[in-house]
């Protein structure tokens, strides 16, 4: 119990530098993966070197248009865990269609499931208000089952990787990797709907109050089919860059990429239960993922040790960012 | 017009080898024309889940059991059961501590040790090795990493200058392959447990120097080992066709020809492109128009009898 | 009095970041007291008995009880130092009955149950689900389960503000009677018919601080009314409507006729007309059907049976977006249903224009900006901690849920309690509001629990029982002892006595000092 | 009141499915006997404590994405403890592991409540932790487990006074599984514990607000979820004999059953029984698919299709109610 004089005394140093940060969410982020970055290098002297920083973002990009698929979904208190499914599909479909279709017939046909997927998880949320991680689970089960079964029709027919994709995937220029060429208009473009379109606007006000936007006259199953449709899109893309990076279409493809991409929109400060983030946190995050990955990689422990390791970064970059942000 | 029903029961699903094992399974019950029906639990589960699997099986009276098992010693109470209940059962491509049960394998420890020590011997007996197993906690990896030891031991100039799991996933093995190639640590060689064509891939990418890789003998690997300029490697067989040898083991323990022993081992093979004769092995195995992540030696002498159409078709009886 | 105080804190001062809720606030009560705490919206009374019942901390202050220093850090903590609060919101665990809800708290069930058919709710099932009941029974049940453990001082936020007139009166009845007993009642309330009905005395804050202690005598009123808003207001009551502001007569096609409108057993039949420029109120006891109505005219809910015309064609509602696009807006009671309040004001009020699908695309950001800045100004809104609706205090974020109509032009609005929980000067700034509107020829349905708008803000009234219209006055002949008769059900002209309401002149039971 | 007959109405529907489903199944193999529901228990057992685990924490408003690996390294301790050990060793292995599994659910628990990330997040992260802890507990499936042990769970009771033909249908398994989650469930559903558990779960203010300590009830909430799974870690050694490092299904198996068992996302709402009887459920239609020799790459498609069609049909009836 104590009497505190009510004057306003001047702000201590510290707790500025916190309010700075907590208006700017993005600079802690950017200061973590510089000290991420930085111990890599202390490790291995040397390692950051252009090439590395390349192959970094080649990893980073799929993951990150992944955790935009969540980040957009998250924003409406939803997920989506049929999007690795929805990534090996489109990639296993276009490798092995390639060998006898046209490549655009190709892309087509890799592209009807992701829609297909994402119109029955939109409808399954929007209309039948199946909770969204039960939904896109079961989708992402049967996807998987079909995927499975198309399989074996096509063992003959062995599968190619267009080369238009290698390039985009593995490729750089001037050591830039040509994959930035895809994924920066599309970040941009995902960063200007959150922000600018009514699109966008809705995301966030669904999932912040869903019966408000309905008497606003909203209407819930309209936004949410775009958006698992969107989703689904973004990550049938994603997996035909993904495949145009690793070369080798397998059934399990994009399925390792799923819970790291929750992790990258959370670590990004996207809230889980909708109305509160945004995607450039999530760019970082992926970021931040992909070095880790690196730097547990690097460090002589085993397996064991390193997964102990990789699980209480993630918890204590993901409470250490949160306390500074809502510092308020 | 067979007279069998015979059960299946896998538990890694998705996986190229894996599918090819279930395929070689029903081209051989197909082509052995004794087999009236298979009955297939092929999913992705535990050792208790194989349990359930292999007790449904009972349940549905099959005649006899091939099994992959998920762990040799943990369905051993499942296997006792359906020996009782008057069922044969094959273990293939690992063993089982059930006695009563029927073994044919690849000998996984011999599948490591020998790429190690052809590896070993390309490096000169001396150098750094990059060390990249399969999946931590997997009794096959573990198997492996035993030949691999071996094969370090009798190489003491060998050093394993990184070792990681790639957990049998082709993504991560090509990330940690450029991160390590990335810190500039110099490396005399690759060893990887079969997670192999991403790995040449990620060496001509960044055009780091094409060390000796070896892998096994997957599609894409055997044909990399044709096609890619400089590449030195090895592909070690390790046939999925097992499955199919595991079928006919188990129709000849029910027409009454018990085999010798309880234990069949099939003994891997090396196949490099280092010399001549090895080269022509490759080329004799390679098959473009299979899935890279199939194995190419889709059968086995003495063991399968389908035809590659078969097999391909992945069709058994029935169907 | 000679007695010490019961409960007493003083400077206390509670910062949410940049906003200050409480400055310095001091409170003082003693034992027998009925105490009315009062501020406008936003002076910040709610965060006050928050503090003092442990359910957040101050960031200073002093909280003395019986004159010992205590720490409250917690509800469970304030509960055993005899501390109760009844919180603006209700704090029933929604998917719980009420009987785990007793048991959830530790309340002994046969007081509660006393306690609940005193206050007027004779047949309540206790395995009923907390989600399941109406809000104002919900308030009650807050109410009966504090006065079943017998605390020494209860806190009650905004007690009435959703109740009907009929469960007010029982309210405010039982909480005279805890003054009787030695024990003490903090009492939160915009009306000043209850507050010169029930209190002893008046703590006002203004601005987090707290700016006079009053004794309650008649005439009171206007010092309160100076104190709370400080310079900010001219000490007028609201004038009467000016004859020159009334409707033009009504055109021959009303704006909206609805005919025999039945939905479920709540709304049996209800006819009546709206016409361009008037303002037509809804008069009701709690529960009588307005909910359904407000709901089926807006397009929430469908209706069994009836009709509904919108400029003299039949109109069918599947979805708010219908009555939208008819022109039919909805401002509902509760301001929880109607925010988002993780967003800002600015969204807030943006939002209707992005829900059709024509309007998903990219934001004219310049022209948004032009009609939310107009639409602020139109109503006043404190803008200080616009960038979460949230942040707002009650009345302005109950504003934000109107400017967002007005700044969609919307040609009727439908008014459900808008001034519930409101002070004094924000409500006569709304029903500015509603004249002016229905002055620019907009038409507005305002429902209201609290008798004395109508005359201020209606043309005519509709007055709703048992689901059906009982009854249409013209304003002139709605004084409120009428309105309340006819509320009840009674014909027009019978006597009955209908309890304190009805005489609010009546002298007030706190003598002081 | 409408709401209370409605979960109860999930609950028997789901019943009578499983009744139906058996029907069938006697209709596929009419040999199917009282040894094959002893199979079918012995397999239930495993999901059925990971899905107590999982409903807990749902019930209190949360959700926790670490069960399966909770009872890898539950397994794998227990199993290389009693490897090479004693019979009664393994009397002192059982409390010993469940303590450990309550313990480490509660720092799951205290790590949400201190560091105040969404639990979804630090169940995902303590999924890697516990996992990492398990392959340095056990690097490959190994280890042993006591024959008493595994004598727990395989064959019937002879209960006296019940003749032979009923006594058949009682496999250990399933009394082994009603015993242990009674003695939990039943005292705590009735305790204030219980009731805050749900508080917590339907809305966190209002139960604050009610005095309910909030911190307190949810690490509560994740022990128990510990607890329930290191039941399932032993159940996984009991029945396999060994410990392995690698998880089994049972996260989305847990998530699936708790959804069909009529139990709320979100929390506040449901029950135990509801998702013990959807396991039975799923359990039994991927016999009727073994039964029926199915091609195995279709009971993907089955399985994810069954789950999406009762959620739907689910969400279908409460929309027609609400009308
Ligand atoms: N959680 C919060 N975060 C930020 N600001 C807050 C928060 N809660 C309240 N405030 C601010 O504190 C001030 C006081 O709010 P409070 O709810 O106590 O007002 P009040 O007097 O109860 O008003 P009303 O009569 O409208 O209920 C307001 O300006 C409000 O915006
Ligand atoms: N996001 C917004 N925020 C605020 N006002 C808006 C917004 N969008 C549009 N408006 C205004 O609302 C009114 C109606 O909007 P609406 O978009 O329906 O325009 P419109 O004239 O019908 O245009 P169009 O037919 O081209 O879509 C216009 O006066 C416009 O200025
Ligand atoms: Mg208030
Ligand atoms: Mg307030």
């Amino acid at each position: 119990m104590s009497t505190t004089a009510i004057t306003p005394t001047p702000v201590p140093f510290g707790r500025r530098v916190k309010r700075f940060m907590a208006d700017r969410p993005l600079i802690p982020l950017i200061i973590l993966l510089v000290i991420l970055v930085v111990i890599l290098q202390i490790l291995r002297p040397g390692i950051v070197n252009e090439r590395w920083i390349a192959n970094t973002i080649k990893f980073a990009i799929p993951l990150a248009i992944l955790a935009g698929c969540q980040t957009m979904t998250m924003l409406t208190g939803g997920i989506d865990l049929s999007v690795g499914t929805v990534a090996t599909m489109s990639a296993f479909i276009m490798a092995t269609q390639v060998v006898n279709q046209d490549p655009a017939v190709a892309f087509l046909l890799a592209m009807m499931p992701a829609v297909l997927i994402g119109i029955v998880n939109g409808i399954g949320v929007g209309v039948f208000r199946v909770h969204p991680l039960i939904m896109t689970l079961g989708t992402s089960l049967i996807g998987t089952g079909c995927l499975q079964v198309y399989q074996r029709t096509v063992i003959a027919s062995g599968a190619k990787i267009p080369d238009f994709l290698a390039w985009l995937g593995t490729g750089l220029t001037w050591g830039i990797p040509n994959a930035l060429l895809l994924f920066v208009p599309l970040a941009a473009l995902i960063v200007f709907t959150l922000a600018r379109t009514g699109f966008g606007r809705l995301l966030y006000a669904v999932g912040d109050n869903e019966r408000a936007t309905r008497l606003s006259g909203v209407q819930y199953w309209q936004v949410i089919t775009a958006l698992y449709v969107i989703s689904s899109v973004l990550a049938g893309i994603t997996g035909l860059l993904y495949i145009g990076l690793i070369k080798a279409p397998s059934l399990s493809l994009a399925e390792p990429l799923v819970l790291p991409s929750v992790a990258a929109a959370v670590i990004g400060g996207t809230s889980i239960f909708g109305g509160r983030g945004g995607y450039t946190g999530t760019i970082i995050g992926a970021l931040i993922l992909t070095v880790l990955t690196t730097l547990l990689t690097i460090l002589q422990m085993p397996e064991g040790a390193r997964r102990i390791l990789f699980g209480l970064i993630v918890l204590f970059v993901t409470a250490a960012y949160l306390r500074i942000v809502e510092e308020r | 017009a067979g007279k069998y029903t015979i059960g299946i029961s896998n538990t890694v699903q998705g996986n190229g080898w894996r599918e090819e094992m279930v395929c070689a399974m029903k081209a051989q019950a197909l082509a052995s024309g004794e087999v009236a029906k298979l009955n297939i639990a092929h999913r992705n589960t535990d050792a208790a889940g194989q349990l359930e699997d292999i007790r449904n099986l009972i349940s549905a009276k099959v005649d006899a059991i091939v099994v992959n098992p998920a762990d040799p010693a943990g369905i051993k109470a499942g296997l006792e059961e359906a020996t009782k209940a008057g069922i044969v059962v094959v273990a293939v491509d690992q063993a089982v501590t059930e006695p009563s049960a029927y073994i044919i394998s690849n000998n996984q420890e011999q599948y490591a040790y020998l790429g190690a020590k052809w590896l070993f011997q390309q490096m000169g007996g001396k150098g750094d090795v990059f060390y990249m197993r399969g999946a931590a906690g997997a009794s096959a990896d573990s198997d492996r990493d035993k030949g691999f030891k071996k094969a370090l031991a009798e190489s003491p100039d060998v050093k394993v200058a990184q070792e990681v799991f790639t957990g049998w996933q082709q993504d991560q093995a090509k990330q940690q392959m450029l991160s390590f190639l990335a810190t500039g640590t110099p490396i005399n060689g690759v060893w990887t447990s079969g997670i192999d064509n991403v790995i040449v891939d990620a060496l001509v990418e960044s055009q780091a120097p094409l060390v000796p890789v070896v892998g096994a003998d997957n599609a894409g690997f055997v044909g990399q080992l044709s096609s890619v300029k400089g590449l030195v490697g090895a592909a070690v067989t390790n046939p999925g066709s097992i499955g199919g040898a595991g079928v006919t083991l188990a129709l000849q323990i029910l027409d009454g020809k018990k085999p010798a022993q309880q234990t069949v081992l099939v003994e891997p093979q090396l196949w490099e492109n280092a010399t001549e004769e090895g080269k022509a092995k490759l080329k004799a195995a390679a098959d473009p128009s299979l899935s890279p992540e199939w194995p190419v030696s889709i059968s086995i002498p003495d063991w399968t009898t389908y035809t590659k159409e078969q097999i391909v078709a992945c069709k058994g009886p029935g169907e | 009095m000679t007695s010490n105080p019961l409960l007493d804190a003083t400077g206390v001062a509670k910062n949410y970041g940049a906003v200050a809720a409480l400055r310095n606030a001091s409170l003082s009560v003693l034992p027998g007291e009925v105490h009315a705490l009062m501020g406008a919206n936003g002076a910040g009374k709610s965060t006050l008995v928050k503090i003092l019942t442990g359910a957040i901390s101050a960031n200073a202050g002093r909280i003395l009880i019986r004159g010992e220093a205590r720490d409250i850090r917690s509800p469970a903590a304030a509960r055993r130092a005899g501390l109760l609060p009844v919180y603006q919101e209700p704090s029933l665990i929604p998917d719980l009955d009420v009987l785990s809800n007793l048991r959830l708290t530790g309340t002994p069930v046969e007081p509660f149950r006393a306690w609940v058919r005193e206050l007027g709710i004779p047949d309540l099932d206790i395995r009923d689900t907390a989600r399941d009941i109406p809000l104002a029974v919900l308030r009650v049940l807050d109410l009966a389960r504090a006065l079943a453990v017998e605390p020494d001082v209860l806190l009650l936020d905004e007690m009435t503000a959703a109740l009907p007139a009929n469960l007010a009166e029982k309210v405010l009845e039982v909480v005279r009677r805890q003054g009787d007993s030695g024990r003490a009642v903090i009492f939160i309330s915009h009306r000043f018919v209850e507050i010169s009905a029930l209190c002893d005395r008046a703590t006002v804050l203004r601005d987090g601080e707290t700016v006079g202690v009053v004794d309650i005598v008649p005439g009171v009123e206007e010092k309160i009314v100076e104190l709370m808003l400080g310079t900010r207001i001219v000490k007028t009551h609201v004038a009467a409507r000016s004859a020159a502001q009334k409707a033009a007569p009504a055109p021959a096609r009303p704006r909206l006729a609805v005919r025999n409108l039945r939905v479920g057993t709540k709304l049996n039949d209800v006819s009546f007309d709206l016409a361009d420029g008037e303002v037509a109120g809804v008069v009701a006891l709690e529960g009588q059907g307005q909910d359904e109505l407000f709901s089926a005219l807006a397009g929430s809910i469908r209706p069994s049976g009836g009709t509904i015309e919108v400029d003299g064609s039949p109109a069918k509602f599947s979805h708010p977006i219908d009555a939208i696009r008819a022109g039919i807006a909805y401002v509902p009671g509760d301001r929880a249903e109607a925010l988002a309040m993780q967003r800002s004001v600015r969204e807030n009020i943006a939002l209707p224009f992005s829900a059709a699908l024509r309007n998903w695309g990219p934001i004219n950001m310049r022209r948004e900006r032009a009609k939310v800045v107009s639409a602020i100004e139109r109503l006043q809104i404190d803008t200080r901690a616009q960038g979460e609706v949230q942040r707002l205090s009650g009345g302005n974020q109950q504003k934000v849920t109107i400017a967002r109509w007005i700044a969609a032009d919307a040609r009727t609005i439908l008014c459900f309690d808008p001034t519930r929980g409101i002070d004094v000067g924000t409500k006569q700034e709304i029903y500015h509001l509603v004249r002016e509107l229905a002055g620019n020829g907009k038409s507005v349905l305002f429902y209201t629990s609290e008798l004395e708008e109508v005359q201020r803000v209606c043309d005519r009234v509709i007055v709703i029982f048992g689901g059906r219209v009982v009854d249409i006055f013209p304003v002139e002949e709605a004084d409120e002892p009428a309105l309340m008769r006819a509320a009840y059900g009674l014909p027009r002209g019978a006597k009955a006595d209908i309890g304190i309401l009805a005489d609010p002149q009546s002298p007030s039971s706190g003598t002081n000092p | 009141m409408s709401h209370f007959l409605r979960r109860q109405g999930w609950v028997s529907g789901l019943f009578a499915l499983f009744v139906a489903l058996f029907i069938i199944t006697k209709l596929i193999q009419p040999a199917y006997g009282s040894g094959d529901f002893g199979s079918l228990a012995r397999a239930v057992l495993p999901y059925a404590f990971a899905v107590a685990a999982q409903t807990v924490v749902v019930i209190a408003g949360g959700i926790d994405l670490s069960v399966a690996a909770m009872m890898a390294l539950t397994s794998v301790t227990a199993a290389s403890m009693m490897a090479g050990a004693s019979e009664e060793y393994a009397l002192f292995v059982v409390p010993f592991v469940l303590a450990m599994g309550f313990v480490l659910g509660a720092v799951n628990g205290m790590l949400i409540v201190v560091t105040r990330v969404p639990d979804i997040v630090v169940t995902l992260a303590t999924l890697f932790v516990l996992q990492g802890a398990a392959l340095l507990v056990l690097d490959a499936p190994g280890g042993g487990a006591a024959e008493w042990l595994k004598g727990l769970i395989s064959g019937t009771v002879p209960i006296p006074g019940l003749p032979d033909s009923i006594d058949a249908w009682l496999p250990k398994a399933l009394l082994v599984l009603i015993v242990c989650l009674c003695i939990i469930w039943i005292p705590l559903r009735r305790s204030r514990l219980g009731l805050s558990i749900y508080a917590i779960g339907s809305s966190e203010l209002a139960a604050f607000r009610s005095g309910v300590p909030v911190k307190r009830t949810r690490i509560i909430a994740y022990a128990l979820s510990g607890l329930f799974a290191a039941m399932g870690g032993l159940a996984l050694t009991m029945s396999t004999g060994i410990g392995a490092p690698i998880p089994g299904p049972y996260l989305l198996a847990s998530v699936a059953a708790v959804v069909l068992g009529g139990v709320a996302l979100g929390g506040g709402k449901g029950g135990l029984l509801g998702p013990i009887v959807a396991v039975f459920v799923l359990r039994l239609v991927r016999t009727d698919l073994t039964l029926l020799a199915i091609d195995p790459n279709v009971t993907a498609i089955i399985e994810g299709a069954i789950m999406v069609a009762v959620v739907m049909f689910g969400a279908f009836i409460t929309m027609r109610g609400r009308q």
